[in-house]
């Protein structure tokens, strides 16, 4: 049970994954910059940048909240709730500075709830957020009413696209926020305790740690963030609809489990997550470039992912292709 | 009130009365055959994902995701043969067979290669889907032969054919199974305890496996009906039903866990839903309101499974 | 044995689980630098004392007495704090943080940078380095996760983690409990390091072996009583085995007491 | 326990009755002849342009009006609300066809209770639906779109489509025919094949912005679902392309007057969405009234006379409005 190699060669494994996926984004590159004159455009890489800063922050939370084992389905929603309240806050002509922290608020808010539910209602995280899931686009539809937030004011916007000392504001952003994260993963107890909890909620437990505390403030934090992707939402796009963030769930968690964090929790991988979301829109973005039909772009996301961890359980020897044995959690 | 299953069947049959009674008290209308016999029409599709999603939780293997996609896939998949030149009396057979083969690579991907079975069905769940929409450019695909709708669109005996010749024999025979068979009681050991169920000889892998597969053939049922119904290959007809179908399971008193529950919860749960939304529709309330009141009742029931063993606990 | 005062002193503990007595009038003392061990059969009550000692449980009756305070513990941090440490038969260990991050977890060290805890990793690595030495623990690197650890490495963790919150008692749950011979000796070795080192250890095992081995004094529940005192030169494996099942003569004359 | 699971009761029945509470709204007088309108989805402010000018024709012609739609564009969903409408036996039912198959299998059923189903919107030819009340014609639409585009981009040059769900047949229909149109009436220009952004307005500007990419000859880009406009203008302001890209689309004067404005987008070609939804109303109580149609219908609170086709069966609400800087502002919806 203890100290089996099969253990140790999963370890190495997951380190292994961002030299992987660092080697996959660079293959893209190369392959879509020979196929394609644009690809490599100073403009183009911009876009791909643009297309990743919601996912690359809302990943940044679904990092932490499948390290503590859990998983949330309802992230994408959250960020919709955030940039209705952005948005909101833009048309009632706010100070920039409270517009800019309504986003973070209103996703801590809601962070706060989903965290309560499973933690203290003591519900499987799967569960609660289907149910959430349902409540925050019924909340979504309620609250927009039918009409868009379109054509909003372009204060906000001007903020997104600052470029100080020639880097865009949302790089400098992310940066810092991935830096933060893995500031606090690596060098604070509550990283430690965060990676203890995934691991083994009972032992961690008796090892003294507040795991609900830690399971709570991991759901907060992903809040939290999905609020900060909603203020680079609204000024990206200066359009809240109906829609917004839907789709965003699935794609977070399949970046973030692209990336390497396991979600078993115990495992967690920011420069995983970073490289996971930035090689799914490469991708998306590399084939619209040469030509392939936007259709085949989650055909595309479903066979990367699970080819890699296909690979990837070759690679350890998960894999006993002399018998059917075990199934999974 | 031992068994936590009849628990959940009690608090369904109670949310049930209650949802009528709110209905009948504002719209006595409702109170009408063709209303019940809709119910009946639109749930068929999500038992039968349900069915074979909530075998596969029980067992422990943990959920489906891709069912929405197998079931696009399948009816488009079917339909391309078709117009490819496959005899249209074929279309059952292959509807049944493509499903079964689509849920067989899930279970491949979470028994052989070890996946686990949240992101192998999340994989196949983006290519299913993916690929449905991808090999039409979403249009329909056209070509149901004129002797299939009566079946799905009919009824016989009042009730739908479609679910009293699927829907009914399939929850039947899963209830039987469960209970009486040395294979149910097997399937909900594993759910409960897979490493005990190991050492007594179970063999985990080889029925996931079949279960998984099970849950395609009921997809491509799925997937049947919906080609007898629209008369067409529709490339998003699954759309959603992952999550409906999930909320079904779970709200019909399925352990996430595995182990604990049983099929009758799920087709109460199903057409909970179902009614539901029809009675919401009926009284001309935005069906936006369906997706947080079945999100509200899932998350209560839970809760309501927690407070008194809770409440027992600090006793 | 003829050291001052005792660092547990229990007198007349019992506790009742509804109307089931799980432990009745159990009298002991611990002491500092020796290795007590419990014994008897499943059931007799070894367990619910330790609890009750580990703060797990609350005694419904009796005195407890740490360091020659009465106390009555409301959790295991509770008697953490008076330094009583519980090393579970799962051990507690995180499989995928280092060795450093399991001795310290739940009790890192941290320095405030801007009002957050940071923490101090060379000197929690210095410090496990010692810890490990101390105990002659065979473990090369501190900062490799413990999946890759033996049974045997993963007890020295765990008895580092005891050590690092200066218990002076330390409770192990069936420590040799599934491990390989040269592993239990190993930890053997590891409980009489533990003891020389002026802790007090209370050791559950069902193994009489090991119990001869390194135990100074062995103390018999059963049916929630304690029956039996001995010391390792007044007794053999055999007077344990019989105390155990309860075969032992004096036990007759007790029971029919009763 | 007995205790717990009454409050649990009172609970969910609280909780119930509280999501139920806006259907006090739903109660009507019975005694008014009912016409429904199902769009495509809720929620995005085209339908509810339609809703509102329905609204108002039903004051007008003294019927009761329902207007519910799914919440996805999704056709099982749809389905499901008309067959519930015919349930409820209301007299005349307007759907706008997410799908054209989509409807075949509540029109008998219909038919047997004596209700008139018919289209707006979006139409299934070949449904046996009763009347189709259109906005325009598809040709009409799309010929429209093609040449106010070309006449600013020049008869030589690429554009892009950014279409939303690839399952919506009128989304469809007109991409088939502004391809037609290009081929019959312009060779230089080329259009791209459509990407589809499912609805969403990120996804929408992503598309466009690889297709500008991809595409630096790229002179137009057409947003063919309201729901992609803003991204696609978006994209252009973006990519700082304002002028060498002209953005254009079926969009609302709302979401897209700050893109009109700023030049990203050089036109919007829509029709009054209201008008439409009036129209329905009105075609709903003639098909009640078993008033038939007349070559040429004047309609009361409509300033144009109203054509319609009885070969095809489409009842015509004008020639489409083109949306250009000049009169952007003169539209609220």
């Amino acid at each position: 049970m203890a100290a089996s190699p099969a253990s140790l060669r999963l370890v190495r494994a997951a380190g292994g994954r961002e030299l992987t996926l660092l080697a996959g984004c660079l293959l893209t590159v190369l392959v879509f910059s020979l196929a394609s004159p644009y690809f490599l455009l100073a403009a183009n890489l911009a876009t791909i940048m643009r297309n990743s800063v919601e996912l690359l922050i809302i990943g940044l939370g679904m990092t932490f909240v499948l390290a503590i084992g859990g998983i949330d389905v309802s992230v994408g929603l959250v960020m919709g709730l955030g940039a209705i309240g952005v948005g909101q806050a833009l048309l009632a002509g706010l100070p920039l500075w409270l517009v800019v922290l309504i986003g973070p608020l209103c996703g801590t808010l809601i962070g706060a709830i989903t965290g309560s539910v499973i933690v203290f209602g003591r519900i499987p995280a799967i569960v609660a957020t289907i149910g959430l899931l349902g409540i925050y686009r019924t909340a979504i539809y309620a609250l927009l009413g039918g009409s868009w937030l379109s054509g909003l004011p372009t204060g906000l916007t001007t903020l997104v696209r600052m470029t100080p000392a020639g880097v865009p504001l949302p790089v400098i952003v992310i940066l810092l926020l991935y830096l933060l994260a893995y500031l606090l993963l690596r060098w604070t107890p509550f990283g430690l305790h965060i990676l203890a909890v995934g691991q083994d909620e009972a032992r961690a437990r008796l090892a003294g740690v507040a795991v609900r505390r830690v399971r709570f403030l991991a759901y907060l934090a992903s809040g939290c963030l999905c609020g900060i992707a909603a203020v680079s939402y609204v000024g990206t796009y200066r359009n809240v609809e109906m829609t917004t963030g839907a789709s965003m769930s699935l794609d977070a968690i399949a970046a973030v489990v692209l990336g390497g964090t396991s979600i078993l929790g115990g495992r967690a991988s920011l420069l995983g997550t970073l490289l996971g979301v930035v090689l799914l829109r490469m991708l998306v973005n590399g084939f619209t470039l040469i030509g392939v039909p936007s259709l085949w772009q989650s055909v595309v996301t479903g066979v990367l992912l699970l080819a890699a961890l296909i690979a990837e359980n070759l690679v350890s020897g998960q894999i006993p292709w002399h018998r059917l044995r075990r199934g999974a959690a | 009130m031992k068994n936590p299953h009849h628990r959940s069947l009690l608090l369904l049959a109670t949310l049930w009365l209650v949802m009528l009674l709110i209905f009948v008290l504002i719209r006595p209308a409702i109170l009408q055959l063709s209303m019940a016999e809709s119910v009946l029409h639109f749930s068929s599709m999500l038992a039968l994902v349900g069915l074979g999603q909530a075998l596969l939780i029980l067992s422990g293997a943990g959920m489906d995701i891709s069912v929405g996609g197998m079931v696009s896939l399948t009816a488009i998949l079917t339909m391309m043969a078709v117009q490819a030149g496959v005899p249209a009396a074929l279309i059952p057979l292959l509807a049944l067979v493509i499903g079964l083969c689509l849920g067989l690579v899930n279970g491949v991907l979470v028994i052989s290669c070890r996946l686990l079975s949240l992101i192998a069905t999340l994989g196949t769940m983006f290519a299913y889907g993916g690929l449905a929409l991808a090999l039409t450019g979403g249009a329909t695909v056209s070509g149901v032969p004129g002797w299939l709708l009566p079946w799905g669109r009919g009824t016989l005996l009042g009730i739908p054919a479609h679910f009293l010749t699927t829907v009914m024999p399939a929850y039947l025979i899963a209830a039987a199974v469960l209970a009486l068979t040395p294979l149910g009681r097997w399937i909900l050991a594993m759910g409960n305890n897979e490493r005990s169920a190991r050492l007594v000889g179970i063999p985990v892998g080889r029925i996931r496996f079949i279960l998984y597969g099970v849950s395609g053939l009921l997809s491509g049922l799925a997937a049947l009906i919906s080609l007898a119904w629209f008369g067409s290959g529709r490339p998003d007809i699954g759309t959603n039903m992952e999550l409906e179908s999930l909320a079904a399971v779970l709200l019909g008193g399925v352990a996430i866990a595995g182990g604990r529950g049983g099929v009758g919860g799920v087709l109460a749960a199903v057409l909970l839903v179902v009614g539901l939304q029809a009675g919401l529709q009926y009284l001309n309330i935005s069906s936006s309101w369906q997706l947080g009141v079945v999100g509200l009742l899932l998350i209560l029931a839970l809760l309501s499974d927690r407070l008194p063993w809770r409440f027992a606990k600090r006793v | 044995m003829d050291k001052a005062d005792p660092f547990i002193r229990a007198r007349g503990i019992g506790k009742h689980f509804g109307g089931v007595t799980a432990l009745a009038d159990v009298d002991m003392d611990i002491r500092e630098g020796e290795v007590l061990a419990l014994l008897g059969d499943n059931g007799a009550g070894k367990s619910t004392f330790v609890k009750v000692l580990a703060g797990a449980h609350q005694q419904n009756e009796g005195v407890l007495e740490v360091a020659g305070r009465s106390v009555v513990f409301a959790s295991p941090q509770d008697a953490a704090g008076s330094g009583i440490a519980t090393i579970f038969q799962e051990l507690a260990l995180s499989d995928n943080l280092t060795v450093t991050e399991n001795i310290f977890l739940g009790r890192e060290l941290t320095t405030k940078v801007a009002g957050f805890p940071i923490l101090r990793r060379a000197e929690m690595r210095r410090r496990a380095i010692a810890l490990l030495q101390e105990l002659e623990a065979h473990i090369p690197d501190p900062d490799r996760p413990v999946a890759g650890l033996s049974g045997g490495q993963r007890q020295a963790v765990a008895i580092c983690r005891a050590l690092n919150i200066n218990a002076r008692l330390v409770i192990m749950d069936e420590p040799t409990a599934a491990l390989a011979v040269a592993e239990t000796r190993k930890v053997l070795t590891l409980v009489r390091r533990l003891a020389e080192r002026g802790c007090a250890v209370v050791l559950i095992s069902h193994n009489i072996a090991d119990v001869m081995a390194v135990a100074d004094r062995m103390i018999v529940f059963r049916r929630g009583r304690k029956i039996a005192e001995t010391t390792r030169p007044d007794t053999h494996a055999e007077e344990l085995v019989s105390f155990i099942t309860g075969a032992h003569p004096s036990l007759r004359v007790l029971e029919q007491a009763h | 326990m007995r205790k717990l699971r009454t409050a649990w009761l009172k609970s969910a029945a609280f909780g119930a009755a509280l999501a139920l509470s806006p259907l006090a709204a739903g109660a009507q007088a019975a005694d008014l002849p009912s016409v429904a309108f199902v769009p495509q989805l809720t929620g995005i402010p085209y339908f509810n342009a339609m809703q509102a000018g329905g609204e108002k024709a039903a004051k007008e012609f003294g019927v009761h009006f329902i207007y519910t739609g799914p919440v996805d564009a999704n056709p099982v969903d749809q389905l499901q609300i008309v067959q519930n409408l015919v349930n409820q036996g209301v007299q005349a039912i307007s759907v706008s066809i997410l799908d054209a198959s989509s409807l075949a299998p509540v029109v008998a059923q219909a038919k047997a209770k004596g209700l008139k189903l018919f289209t707006s919107d979006s139409d299934a030819p070949k449904s046996g639906r009763a009347v189709y009340v259109a906005q325009a014609t598809d040709e009409g639409l799309a010929d429209t779109l093609i040449d106010e585009l070309v006449k600013r981009t020049g008869s030589k040059a690429s554009i892009g489509i950014v279409s939303g769900d690839s399952t919506s047949s009128n989304l469809n229909t007109w991409i088939s025919l502004m391809q037609a149109r290009v081929k019959a009436k312009y060779p230089g220009i080329r259009l791209l094949a459509p990407q589809f952004a499912g609805g969403s307005a990120d996804r929408a500007d992503q598309l466009a912005s690889d297709l500008m990419t991809a595409h630096p000859d790229l002179k137009g880009l057409i947003a063919v679902a309201s729901s992609t406009c803003p991204g696609v203008g978006q994209a252009i302001e973006t990519a700082g392309k304002i002028g060498a890209v002209i953005g254009t689309g079926y969009c609302s004067p709302n979401t897209v007057r700050s893109y009109i404005k700023s030049g990203s987008f050089g036109f919007s070609v829509l029709w009054d969405p209201a008008a439409l939804g009036y129209l329905t109303v009105w075609a709903g109580k003639q098909l009640i009234d078993n008033k038939p149609f007349a070559a040429s219908n004047s309609v009361p609170g409509m300033a144009q006379p109203i054509i319609y086709d009885a070969g095809t069966g489409i009842l015509l609400l004008g020639a489409p409005t083109v949306f250009t800087k000049d009169n952007v502002d003169k539209f609220n919806f």
